[in-house]
């Protein structure tokens, strides 16, 4: 066991995962001699070399779709966009190549890739740098879509993502890269793409949130409880496939739910996560199901990201008017 | 065959095309010798003419209302079949969706194509096709996918092994297309880019898409060697294409080649080329056919007297019957059709959506 | 009045507004000469001339980009992506700029371009060719999405988004393009791009739908009254935003809903129409809310297609159900 | 004066950097005289000086905490002043995010940049700067706007109007460079292409980003006339651009310069460039450094003996602290500012989420 933030959990399995097989390549831009605009991929490229570990052109979409061409010649390359608004550019690999060649082939050629994607906000940064585009992806057919929240989680799941048949689309929530440290296991485990985990239970509400999202939620959960509420919290972790399961237990339990995330409200992931719960427990639903989200605006500059970032405050008086629904 | 020194001579600068034989099939230089024997020739003319023959029937096939579309290769298919005659059996193949020859080269069925066009992605298989990528439908999306696998040739030390890479005219103009021969360059990725500029996208011409003086001279921007080649000469098609190949298993990195020809037939079956070109620019094309060239030359030096051509023909088209009703006689198109190729296994979502639909057509409520 | 199909109310708007507004232009892959490969364009180039219907090199996000730097300069240009699975290439130039220009600059540039785009399936195409990425564009802050479903809305609603100070995502429901004909006024109207439209009054059940669906969940709506259901249909028209008044009064009447879309499911656009629901109608619901979607697949090339599309039998189906509830 | 002949002598082919004066400033040809007067020439040297010094300034400002982040200029300054002066009221000013001076010469104030980039978008109204698009963030996104504003240009018979629109090295890579300079180029859009090669893209050295010669040689691509010049040569630049606007604006369409330099400082103020690049290649960048190299002339000319610098540099200082207390006094961001902007007239929808959020923030429930 080591200590390790998010960013170091991450550079740990792709450090094993290197080592471990030949296949895997890691690159993107700024990835290799510099290791990273925020240092993911530090002391890689020495480590395992300029084949394996390498610089690209500045290009996204050239950037996907050479992966591709890699991932059906058999090995397994790991990009990086940058930030979460460049991956827009390699929107078109990604939706219409890397998350199809499987179907389109019948299973011929796979595309067992890894697209890492640093995202979210509430890092001071320019725009562009800030988005959440998980819903873009989590529509998308042919992907499997993952947000880690602990260091432990990342290690564990990127070391699945790599190891996985099909392309994965995992994204870092780089606002905690560096806030968050954990004991982790310094050799190889793996964790499943495709389950939530309760990480507090709670008798009176369910709320389920994501990546950086995580930490303000459990920063209300402690005013909440000084108010005498019992809230349970779920890490959705797999954006898409959804663990119906998971949630389902816990709404049919609590009867009441609210959803946190920072992406834009509509046709966001907010949305499809309160349909599930119609679909899994209407039955015994309390009081609507609630989405605390993004505004459907751009994430403002720095200035301005307070009113949009969602505050435990606010968390705490939803959970409130939930309760007392 | 091609050097360095003609490569000089035609550099796309000068706007020159590489060609070898004339509209008749006679060689520009009387004293050039074809590097192919006449069995060679023969057979690689038996390929154009059966590549036209599919062709024309498969257009036949649409008109009866049995493939809901197809994109006819007719005019363009000295490119194809050079170029099958030069990749090698572990070269890539990545397309577009006009390449017929090129796709029956390496081992593609008719069968196949007819049931992709039919409307069955069964189609797309390539059972008996090794390295063959499926048709891509986003222009120029196909090309950073032959950037990659050059990447991978390299990265896994394969020898004598290339990508062989299709784009339209219309295809240069997407940043893809950029992109890809980019990293390819920086890359030194053994890929030959192979612009078939049939004059037209869709209805679009040439001088709608670009300013540039012609196609080849794009490469300049990436440092790649590249070559204007009279698309519709069968002979410099296969030296250029040697060539490519050649430098590219030599280590020597990409290299483009844009293939002049002309899309004599419509752009897909539901499309009209009289509304957008003349008959003139028609005409001036038809005098380059290809297949006539090539059977020029044959004629001309009396490698064959291609008697038995109506007889071939007829077997050919026998043949490509019986590989449409073998694509006609596909099995139905099930559920597990829908489902079962979108991961490598059927995640609990998919399971969950495609009971639901089953329960719907058992009647189960 | 004239009878008009959807191709021809279309171009009959774009017709209007290029000779009323010179500023307005029309372009994209093959919409000149060709008059666009569905002759929705047709006679326009002749008419207005190759400075304002025009062919453009084949590259999607040079067409949206350049249009954006028209619009800045004071013009109104209405491009064309060719096929929905063809706006990708575009999805940067969308939104990272498009959306956001006007923001971005506090109000000092306004992007007042429209962007068409043919969409959904049921036409017998090729891969990529029968897309319904509405909650892609749904997702994206500083867009408004319409899609209409009549040759009378089809006209009345492009002119109001050729008029519209912002960008709108105009999409054109390929599969009725020429299925429906209507009386159409000659003259120029416009409807506001916000308001949905109850097309049936019914007890029972609402259903929300729009496009291409709305005819599908018509036919299914005379089967449902053959076996006594009273239904209501809502064409929501306004994919972003959406009108909430007109979805909970119907709900909140009704107290069933059914949302009807051939998009993927999850993350989809029913997906946000539900959690509406929820916000605005929870207390009167007597069943879940529910949605009948695409699946999350890759919609199937044409001898598939019959398994993805929703057919009104599958429609009453559901009808059925949740009447009974 | 710039002129075909000397277009053909630096053809992009031949890799030669158009050139005026030397590392010390001293003319390469004796007889060569700037057409701009001297109190034109003393005035762009003091406007280099200023955008240095804002530069400066501004990276020590973000040391201090008081803005998120800073791209500094330092070595990059004869490109933006003399785009400055050659750049017209009616002209548009398209960049990216580095490009300091000429953001200054157009009318952009200190004040609105320092609040960009303190996190204001309030620092992008430009108010009293005209026609000049926002910073674009998105490498290369941008390019595809000026051909569009050229095509305006066009569409509206503007006469003496052109575009200037700015690209990184690292940025011809991007799909969207290649699909600007194509459009444009097909539109006959007056547009100026300024490639700012300052070698690097974060980390990524050019050697890395492109197998081409150099840049301007991707011109060619589009038939865009192209040039490389030295762009820390004031007057090289100056010329260079004054021919490229010229020839844009009598409708000769788009024009490409590639201006070689070097990004002195860090990429932006959370970047070490210590980790990819040398000290040797640093020290043989300052030898060319463009501010000393313009002193120098105007000291050998005997132009003026710039004794006052320091005292110039002071005035500088105080006028850019008055600019960033101006930032720091700016109006708090309001709620307002996050909704009210995205559409003409706020739509119910957008109307609702705020009340929500304000209504937090009044404590009701
Ligand atoms: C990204 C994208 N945009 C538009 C289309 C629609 N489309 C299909 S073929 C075609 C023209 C292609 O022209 P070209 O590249 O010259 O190839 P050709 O058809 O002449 O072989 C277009 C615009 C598409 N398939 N992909
Ligand atoms: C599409 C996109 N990808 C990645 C980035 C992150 N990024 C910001 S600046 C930069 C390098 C730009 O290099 P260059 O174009 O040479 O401009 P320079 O910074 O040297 O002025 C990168 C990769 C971005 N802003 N946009
Ligand atoms: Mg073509
Ligand atoms: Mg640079």
């Amino acid at each position: 066991m080591k200590v390790m933030n998010l960013v170091q959990a991450i550079n740990d399995a792709l450090d094993i995962k290197l080592a471990e097989d030949k296949n895997v390549v890691v690159y993107g831009e700024d990835v290799g001699v510099e290791g990273g605009v925020f240092r993911v991929t530090e002391g890689l490229q020495v480590k395992h070399g300029v084949s394996r570990v390498f610089d690209s052109p500045l290009a996204e979409s050239g950037i996907a779709g050479t992966a591709l061409g890699m991932a059906i010649a058999g090995m397994k390359p790991v990009i990086e966009m940058q930030f979460d608004g460049f991956s827009y550019p390699a929107f078109n690999q990604i939706v219409s190549h890397i998350a199809r060649f499987r179907n389109r082939t019948r299973g011929k050629f796979s595309v067992p890739l890894v697209i890492r994607i640093p995202y979210g906000g509430g890092i001071n940064a320019l725009e562009h740098h800030s988005e959440s585009p998980e819903a873009y992806f989590g529509h998308t057919p042919g992907l499997k879509v993952v947000i880690p929240s602990t260091p432990y989680d990342a290690k564990g799941m990127l070391i699945a993502a790599i190891e996985d048949p099909d392309p994965v689309i995992f994204m870092e929530p780089k606002r905690i890269y560096r806030a968050i440290k954990q004991e982790v296991p310094q050799e190889r485990y793996s964790i499943p793409l495709d389950k939530a985990k309760v990480l507090q239970a709670g008798e009176q509400l369910t709320i389920i949130a994501y990546g950086a999202m995580i930490r303000e939620v459990q920063k209300a959960i402690v005013i909440a409880k000084q108010q005498g509420f019992s809230v349970e919290l779920i890490d959705l972790r797999s954006i898409w496939p959804i663990d119906r399961e998971t949630i389902s237990q816990s709404v049919r339990k609590t009867g009441r739910v609210l959803v946190v995330t920072e992406a834009p409200q509509s046709y966001g992931p907010a949305a499809e996560l309160i349909s599930i719960v119609n679909e899994e427990a209407f039955l015994s639903l309390e009081a609507p199901p609630t989405r605390l989200t993004g505004f459907d605006t751009v994430i403002p500059l720095p200035l301005g990201e307070k009113h949009y970032m969602i505050s435990p405050e606010r968390i705490a008086t939803e959970i409130e008017r939930l309760v007392k629904y | 065959m091609l050097t360095q020194k003609i490569l000089d001579e035609y550099d796309p600068i000068k706007n020159k095309a590489y060609q070898l034989i004339d509209d008749e099939g006679k060689p520009l230089d009387k004293d050039w010798k074809p590097r192919l024997s006449n069995e060679e020739i023969l057979k690689a003319y038996k390929d154009l003419l059966f590549e036209r023959t599919a062709d024309l029937m498969a257009v036949s096939y649409q008109r009866q209302g049995r493939m809901f579309t197809y994109p006819p290769n007719i005019g363009q298919e000295a490119i194809h079949i050079a170029a099958g005659i030069v990749t090698k059996e572990q070269d890539w193949l990545v397309t577009a969706f006009r390449e017929l020859g090129a796709w029956l080269a390496k081992g593609v069925s008719l069968k196949e194509l007819f049931l992709y066009f039919k409307g069955n992605e069964d189609g797309s298989r390539f059972e008996k096709a090794n390295r063959v990528l499926p048709i891509a439908v986003p222009i120029s999306s196909q090309l950073p996918h032959a950037a990659g696998l050059g990447y991978a040739i390299n990265y896994n030390k394969e020898k004598d092994t290339a990508v062989f890479a299709y784009v339209g005219d219309g295809g240069t103009s997407e940043g893809d297309f950029h992109e890809a021969l980019n990293f390819a360059a920086v890359w030194t990725a053994p890929v030959i880019f192979i612009i078939q500029n049939n004059q037209f996208a869709i209805s679009v011409p040439l001088k709608m898409q670009t300013k540039s003086i012609n196609l080849a001279i794009k490469g300049l921007a990436y440092n790649i060697p590249s070559l204007m080649v009279d698309g519709n000469d069968f002979f410099a098609m296969y030296e250029a294409l040697s060539y490519a190949r050649e430098q590219a298993v030599a280590g020597k990195g990409p290299f483009l080649i844009e293939a002049k020809t002309f899309r004599t037939g419509a752009h897909t079956t539901s499309d009209d080329p009289s509304k957008y070109r003349t008959q003139e620019e028609e005409e001036h094309w038809a005098d380059k056919d290809p297949l006539k060239r090539l059977k020029g030359y044959i004629l001309h030096k009396k490698i064959d007297d291609l008697k038995d051509e109506e007889e071939l023909i007829k077997g050919f088209k026998k043949h490509i019957d019986s590989e449409f009703e073998a694509a006609e006689n596909h099995p139905e198109y099930k559920v597990d059709d829908v489902f079962g190729y979108m991961y490598a296994e059927l995640p609990d979502e998919l399971r969950r959506q495609k009971n639901a639909y089953e329960n719907f057509l058992r009647g189960v409520k």
